[in-house]
């Protein structure tokens, strides 16, 4: 079974190549069939590889497959190596699982567009690189999945290219993610050049022989390899494009938020984690990048008015709690709640699709509510997604896994009580903006007739989701619940350390819980009363100047935007403008010049007469041998 | 037999294929080149002899006949172009024969 | 000679055997189809014969030959080349009149030469070698007689090549002047310690005269302008054998003489290697910068190429000669497609060779634009094609050694060299409005070699390492 | 015998400075047949008279032959030698000249420095050359065969008389 490791990213790669030449030869149905078929086989093949990976363990924790040397030269020996262990094998399950569900649900939501199979072949080819990216084993397979994936981010963000708007917001995420995919690589330099390999399981053994813990040398490569995650992760400082990135289809927000791209970034640092964990600056940051996130995108999200940004902040604050996990070394906390992620994410995010394709491509939450009765499905399990996405303590798989960060961040050896009080914080804006977002778009009056209702193929993702946002999160319940059950820790263990606690704090988790729990409850019961119970308390407190001020500040992201601008893009456009004459291109047209005067010397001998030509022979004989002679 | 330093011969050897390749770079005439060719070739093949009867060994005398029927066989190649040439141009300028360059 | 030496001679002694067997074929009457396919199954033949050879390989065979896995490699490639020479030649003379059988006649005695010259391990036979190889080119350049422009350029390679044989020559008798032996190996066993200042001088003399010569056939700047007339003025398929099969054999051969002799590693001679290996990179890219004609630029660019292939040569690491036979496989693989692409839509009375006949090609013969950029990329050294993976291995080899200066100048002038490459793409795939309107329908058998050579050069670049493994097997 | 030896080369020197200045063709191959037979000379004797043999007859005899049968066959007149005279102005000769006594000047210092001992060499005999080319050399003789083939191939396919429409379809 194993053998066939190298057909999963292969099947998407293969249906993009078919879609990509067919292009519009090909019917909507065939195109169809192609773009959804080969992501779902692979979902199949990974579950079929799961059960083979499951027996093997724990006697075989990893497995290698060289599929293709390319070639083997001075000890380089380049070519595509795949690696599987736990980690990388819950990376493709949520991604060719979920990536499925998305890809059936764009059937239905696509059905009209006119680049029906262009986007499939982005799709798929956005899966096939995400794909190789968890799956590399050296380090230029997984920079050029990371690559990879950054294109087709760009293509699909900008999918409806005709808008300028969307144009713009897909260079953005090009360039803003490009900024941390220079760290990476400069990183990637560093480690290939110090530890004389690309082999990443190699590397990272040598890096744990010949490093010391707290050295410079892995600080400065955590640090740019964070830098390259938050980029692609979208965390501060370089968060500012994912709410923009919204100008996609539904289904590649969907995809870019829950099984592909921002997770790139959790991933790296969790295959990394041991060159991290030789640095503990590196991993304080990262904890602190984190909490600050989740913080500063979950004020965001309290006053968006377009759904789909509420969401997009949502994830970024979400991925804020992944990345606060991994600084306190609570890996499988991290993994946990990455997959839990991705199911109530492209829940919530294909609910709102739904809503948006069923309002006619509304996106304004004060023109949405009412849908209650006009959509009891999307209503259902837009209930579902926005509990487990608040974390509704018992009966929603986002409270197993948030809560078991939480735990982790106030007991773990690396953590504090300050970033978990950040945390608590966080899990309680969260459940405010969330069920903000709810209660607008689904109760209250119709305000924007209903169009079109979902079609089975958007139906079915929506309910399998649903259901694996509200039970996946049974697969781990705490140890004061009467032991619990851990099974996914132990799963995730095999191939990631387990977490270093303070004694002295563990026989406080049923009262951390009793505080996450309140936390969730009280955003939800803030919002109720605010909204549904007293509106005119909530009116009077919108209408509070302090508040409209924040309001408006939270609205536009913090104002980082501005302050981008502010720092990089006035310094950069007047920089442009005195360089109007352009210096350096002058620099490089100087160089072609040169060149091309050197080449009229060069063409100068070539006078087409044989007498010079002897003359050439010659004079580089005597050339020649004086420089024996002299010598 | 000659007790001739034998630098002396492939001192005059030297010589001779130099002044073949003065007349090669000089003559603009083609049949005067070949002709300098020849001369080279011949210099050469002279170095052979000379370095083989340092050695009294026959493998100078062997190389200078291997010398010679390259020689033969350039020269008649060569002189079927240089007639084909003249057939084409009338004339045996080689400096016409300058259409490819650049 | 034993019966063994005969069966390593074996491809040699079949090579000849279907040269005289094509002569009787043109002298009972005259068939282009019947010539090309008898010259065909000779090369077959001679191709079938190598593992023969190789059986008894290594053995000397008299003191000119040896016949070693090296050397067969070449050969090798030099048969599998002149059998598509053949065939495009077939495909360029089909619709001629007049004597088209001299050709393949002509082109077995050179492909005869080049295998003599990479299983030579002795002057005399190297010269032999090098001498039918030359002689036979003169005509097949100048073989399209009805064209000024081919005369011009079999007189130029001519006197050029006469001219630099007498170098070569010169050189050839002061070292046998000074060292008493023709033999290779003899030469080195001698020439480990020179006895004086002197006579090394005498013997750096002579192996400098002996490179004017070499670095003539291998087109090495200063040695190189006859280069782009000739490439331009010879008939497309002869252009390709000149590029690939004359080169081959040289390279093959000089490695063969000077490690042996250790001759990278003394100072003065490594020295003016280097020089000419850069002056090489550098004059052959920069020439190429502004031609409009296509064969001119390959001509070129060909110049470059021999550049980064000394710089392997110099390398002279465990790792060198393998590097050098990749290297000459994937750039031989490159040109035959190039110099095949122009073949085939060349017409009796002019080549294919403006840039401008290629403007819009991809949109009128896609196929053909498709292959011609895939070559152009492995000539440019592109990843996934054989022209990369070679370009690596000589980058890796020189780095074995330390040749810093001579690898920042291959890589660098390899960027100037991707501009030029990429022009004559960009011009394949422009929408301006094409020169002729009327596309040549490809003949089979050149359609034939382009195909394989494509196949072979994505396959080298994909997957090479059986082919590397078998080069380390068979580097001496 | 010294003495006839530098007189030899004395005299192909000079014979050949003769060759390379003639504007008239044919002056110039006689000039060149004295130049060999003088080399033919020197060969004999280095103690080579087999080759002095073979000078005499080969090079002095048959090329130099088929050079005087093309110069009689392209009957080249006397505007051709004025023509001649026009392109052989004393500047052509400078930069050929300059290049050559470099060149010379290099030869001269690497061979004027080198010291083969200057013993009596034993004559090498046709008998020794005979039995060194078809024992250890037989292979070169093969192959001097073949390259003799391609000359005449080539000669053949080059100078064969021309039918108008060569190369037309």
């Amino acid at each position: 079974m194993i053998q066939l490791l190298w057909l999963i990213p292969a099947l998407p790669l293969a249906g993009f190549v078919i879609l990509a030449l067919g292009g519009a030869r090909l019917s909507r149905r065939a195109a169809a069939w192609i773009g959804v078929g080969s992501v779902g086989i692979s979902a199949l093949l990974t579950l079929a590889l799961a059960v083979a990976f499951l027996r093997g363990l724990p006697a075989i924790p990893a497995h290698i497959r060289q599929v293709w040397t390319w070639f083997d030269v001075a000890g380089l020996n380049i070519g595509v190596s795949f690696y599987l262990d736990a980690l990388a094998l819950t990376m493709m399950a949520v991604i060719t699982g979920v990536g499925f569900l998305i890809h059936l649900y764009s059937v239905g939501y696509m059905a009209h567009d006119d680049g029906f199979s262009r986007f499939f072949a982005y799709m798929n080819l956005f899966v096939g690189a995400m794909l190789i990216l968890v799956m590399a084993d050296n380090l230029m397979l997984l920079y050029l999945g990371w690559e990879g994936v950054g294109a087709c981010s760009y293509l699909l963000i900008g999918f409806w290219y005709r808008d300028p708007a969307n144009g713009y917001a897909a260079r953005k995420a090009f360039v803003v993610t490009r900024v941390g995919d220079t760290a990476m690589a400069v990183a990637l330099f560093l480690l290939f050049d110090r530890l004389g390999s690309l082999q990443i399981q190699e590397l990272m053994q040598r890096a744990g022989a010949q490093w010391g813990v707290g050295t410079i040398l892995p600080t400065v490569v955590a640090l740019l390899l964070l830098g390259g995650a938050v980029g692609k992760s979208a965390q501060l400082p370089l968060q500012t494009w994912l709410p923009d990135a919204m100008a996609g289809p539904t289904p590649v927000s969907a995809l870019i938020h829950a099984a592909t791209m921002v997770t790139a970034g959790f991933y790296l640092i969790a295959r990394t984690h041991l060159i991290f964990e030789l640095s503990p600056l590196a991993m304080s940051i990262v904890a602190i990048v984190g909490a600050a996130t989740l913080l500063l995108a979950g004020f965001s999200g309290l006053c968006q008015t377009d759904i789909k940004r509420v969401l997009a902040y949502s994830t970024v604050s979400q991925i804020g709690y992944m990345f606060l996990a991994l600084g306190v070394g609570a890996w499988a906390a991290a993994t946990f709640h990455f997959m839990i992620h991705a199911f109530f994410k492209a829940l919530l995010f294909l609910a709102a699709g739904a809503v948006i394709h069923a309002l006619s491509g509304e996106q304004d939450l004060f023109k949405m509510g009412g849908l209650r009765r006009e959509l009891p499905l999307v209503y259902l399990v837009f209930l579902a997604g926005a509990a487990s996405l608040s974390a509704i303590p018992l009966v929603t798989a986002g409270f197993y896994s948030k809560d078991m960060i939480i735990w982790e961040v106030f007991a773990s050896n690396r953590g504090g009580t300050l970033l978990w009080a950040a945390a608590l914080a966080g899990a309680l804006l969260t459940s405010i903006y969330t069920f903000r977002m709810f209660f607008l778009c689904f109760e209250g009056p119709l305000r924007t007739p209903v169009a079109h209702k979902p079609g089975w193929n958007m139906s079915l993702p929506l309910a399998v989701l649903a259901v694996l946002s509200l039970v996946a999160g049974f697969l781990e319940i705490p140890h004061s619940f009467g032991g619990g059950v851990q099974i996914f820790s132990h799963f995730i263990q095999s191939a990631l350390p387990a977490t270093q606690l303070l004694p002295a704090r563990e026989s406080n988790e049923i009262l951390c819980q009793l505080a996450s729990a309140a936390a969730a409850l009280g955003g939800l019961g803030l919002v109720w009363w605010l909204m549904l119970r007293s509106p005119q308390a909530g009116a009077a407190l919108t209408r509070q100047p302090l508040a409209m001020k924040l309001s408006r500040f939270w609205l536009n992201g913090w104002g980082f935007d501005w302050l981008y601008g502010l720092l990089f893009e006035r310094p950069y456009i007047f920089l442009a403008q005195i360089n109007r004459a352009d210096i350096v291109d002058g620099c490089f047209t100087l160089l072609a010049r040169f060149g091309l005067a050197l080449n009229a010397l060069a063409g100068a001998a070539q006078t087409g007469r044989v007498r010079t030509y002897a003359a050439g022979l010659t004079v580089g004989a005597a050339a020649i041998i004086a420089w024996v002679v002299w010598l | 037999m000659v007790t001739i330093p034998f630098s002396h011969g492939l001192l005059l050897a030297a010589a001779l294929f130099l002044l073949g390749v003065i007349c090669v770079l000089t003559r603009r005439n083609i049949i005067f080149m070949l002709l300098g060719l020849e001369i080279m070739l011949n210099a050469a093949g002279l170095a052979f002899v000379v370095a083989g009867a340092r050695w009294g060994q026959p493998d100078g005398q062997i190389m200078f006949l291997i010398v010679l029927a390259m020689a033969a066989a350039e020269v008649s190649v060569g002189l079927a172009l240089v007639l084909e040439w003249y057939h084409r141009m009338h004339s045996l300028d080689v400096d016409q024969a300058s259409r490819l360059r650049g | 000679m034993q019966s063994a030496d005969y069966m390593a001679l074996l491809p040699l002694l079949v090579l000849s055997g279907a040269l005289g067997a094509v002569m009787l074929l043109i002298a009972i009457g005259r068939h282009h189809g019947l010539t090309a396919l008898l010259t065909l199954a000779g090369l077959a033949a001679a191709v079938a014969a190598l593992p023969v050879a190789a059986a008894r390989a290594p053995i000397r065979v008299t003191a000119l030959l040896t016949i070693d896995g090296y050397g067969l490699f070449f050969m090798a490639l030099v048969l599998l080349a002149t059998a598509a020479v053949a065939l495009l030649g077939y495909a360029y003379f089909r619709s001629w009149s007049g004597h088209r059988e001299e050709f393949y006649l002509l082109l077995l005695c050179a492909a005869l030469g080049a295998c003599v010259l990479v299983v030579s391990s002795h002057f005399t036979a190297f010269f032999v070698g090098l001498e039918i190889l030359s002689i036979a080119l003169y005509a097949l350049i100048a073989y399209p007689r009805h064209r000024a422009e081919s005369l011009e350029a079999g007189i130029k390679y001519l006197v050029l090549a006469a001219g630099s044989a007498g170098f070569l020559l010169f050189g050839m008798a002061l070292i046998y002047a000074e060292r008493g032996t023709l033999d290779f190996t003899a030469l080195a066993a001698a020439g480990g310690v020179p006895a004086t200042l002197q006579s090394q001088v005498m013997l750096l003399t002579g192996l400098s005269l002996l490179l004017v010569g070499v670095g003539f056939k291998l087109a090495l700047v200063p040695f190189h302008m006859w280069t782009a007339d000739v490439y331009q003025g010879a008939p497309a398929p002869v252009t390709a054998f000149v590029a690939t099969v004359s080169k081959t054999a040289v390279v093959a051969l000089l490695l063969r003489l000077l490690a042996p002799m250790g001759a990278q590693s003394g100072a003065a001679f490594s020295q003016i290697l280097a020089v000419l290996a850069a002056a090489s990179m550098v004059g052959g890219n920069l020439l190429a910068l502004r031609q409009q004609s296509v064969k001119r630029l390959l001509a070129y660019s060909s110049i470059a190429h021999l550049g980064y292939v000394l710089v392997a040569v110099l390398a002279a690491g465990p790792a060198a000669v393998p590097a050098v036979m990749f290297y000459m496989a994937a750039y031989t693989l490159a040109q035959l497609g190039s110099f095949g692409v122009i073949a085939v839509r060349s017409s009796r009375l002019t080549e294919a060779d403006a840039l401008e006949s290629f403007s819009g090609l991809f949109f009128r013969q896609p196929w053909l634009a498709t292959v011609f950029t895939a070559m152009l990329l492995s000539l440019a050294g592109i990843p996934l094609t054989a022209g990369f993976v070679g370009k690596f291995y000589v980058i890796s080899a020189g780095a074995q050694n330390h040749l810093w200066w001579l690898i920042i100048t291959l890589v660098l002038t390899s960027g100037v060299g991707l501009f030029y490459y990429l022009r004559v793409v960009v011009t394949m795939f422009s929408t301006s409005v094409p020169v002729d309107l009327t596309p040549r329908p490809v003949v089979f058998s050149g359609a034939l070699v382009l195909t394989i050579s494509t196949v072979l050069l994505i396959w080298l670049g994909t997957a090479p390492e059986p082919l590397v493994r078998l080069l380390q097997n068979m580097a001496p | 015998m010294n003495t006839l030896f530098y007189l030899a080369a004395a005299v192909a020197i000079l014979a050949t400075l003769l060759v390379i200045t003639r504007a008239h063709a044919v002056h110039a191959l006689l000039y060149l047949i004295v130049s060999l037979l003088a080399a033919a000379l020197a060969f004999f004797l280095l103690g080579a008279p087999f080759a002095a043999a073979l000078e005499v007859i080969v090079y002095a005899g048959a090329i130099m032959v088929l050079f005087v049968f093309v110069v009689m066959m392209l009957n080249l007149g006397t505007h051709s030698v004025r023509g001649e005279r026009q392109w052989l102005r004393p500047a052509a000769w400078v930069g050929p000249g300059l290049l050559a006594a470099v060149l010379l000047a290099e030869l001269v210092y690497v061979l004027g420095g080198w010291s083969a001992p200057a013993t009596t060499p034993a004559a090498i005999g046709p008998r020794e050359v005979g039995l060194a080319l078809f024992g250890p050399y037989v292979l070169a003789v093969e192959l001097a065969s073949v390259m003799l083939l391609a000359g005449l191939v080539g000669a053949y396919h080059l100078a064969r008389p021309q039918k108008e429409a060569e190369g037309e379809a």
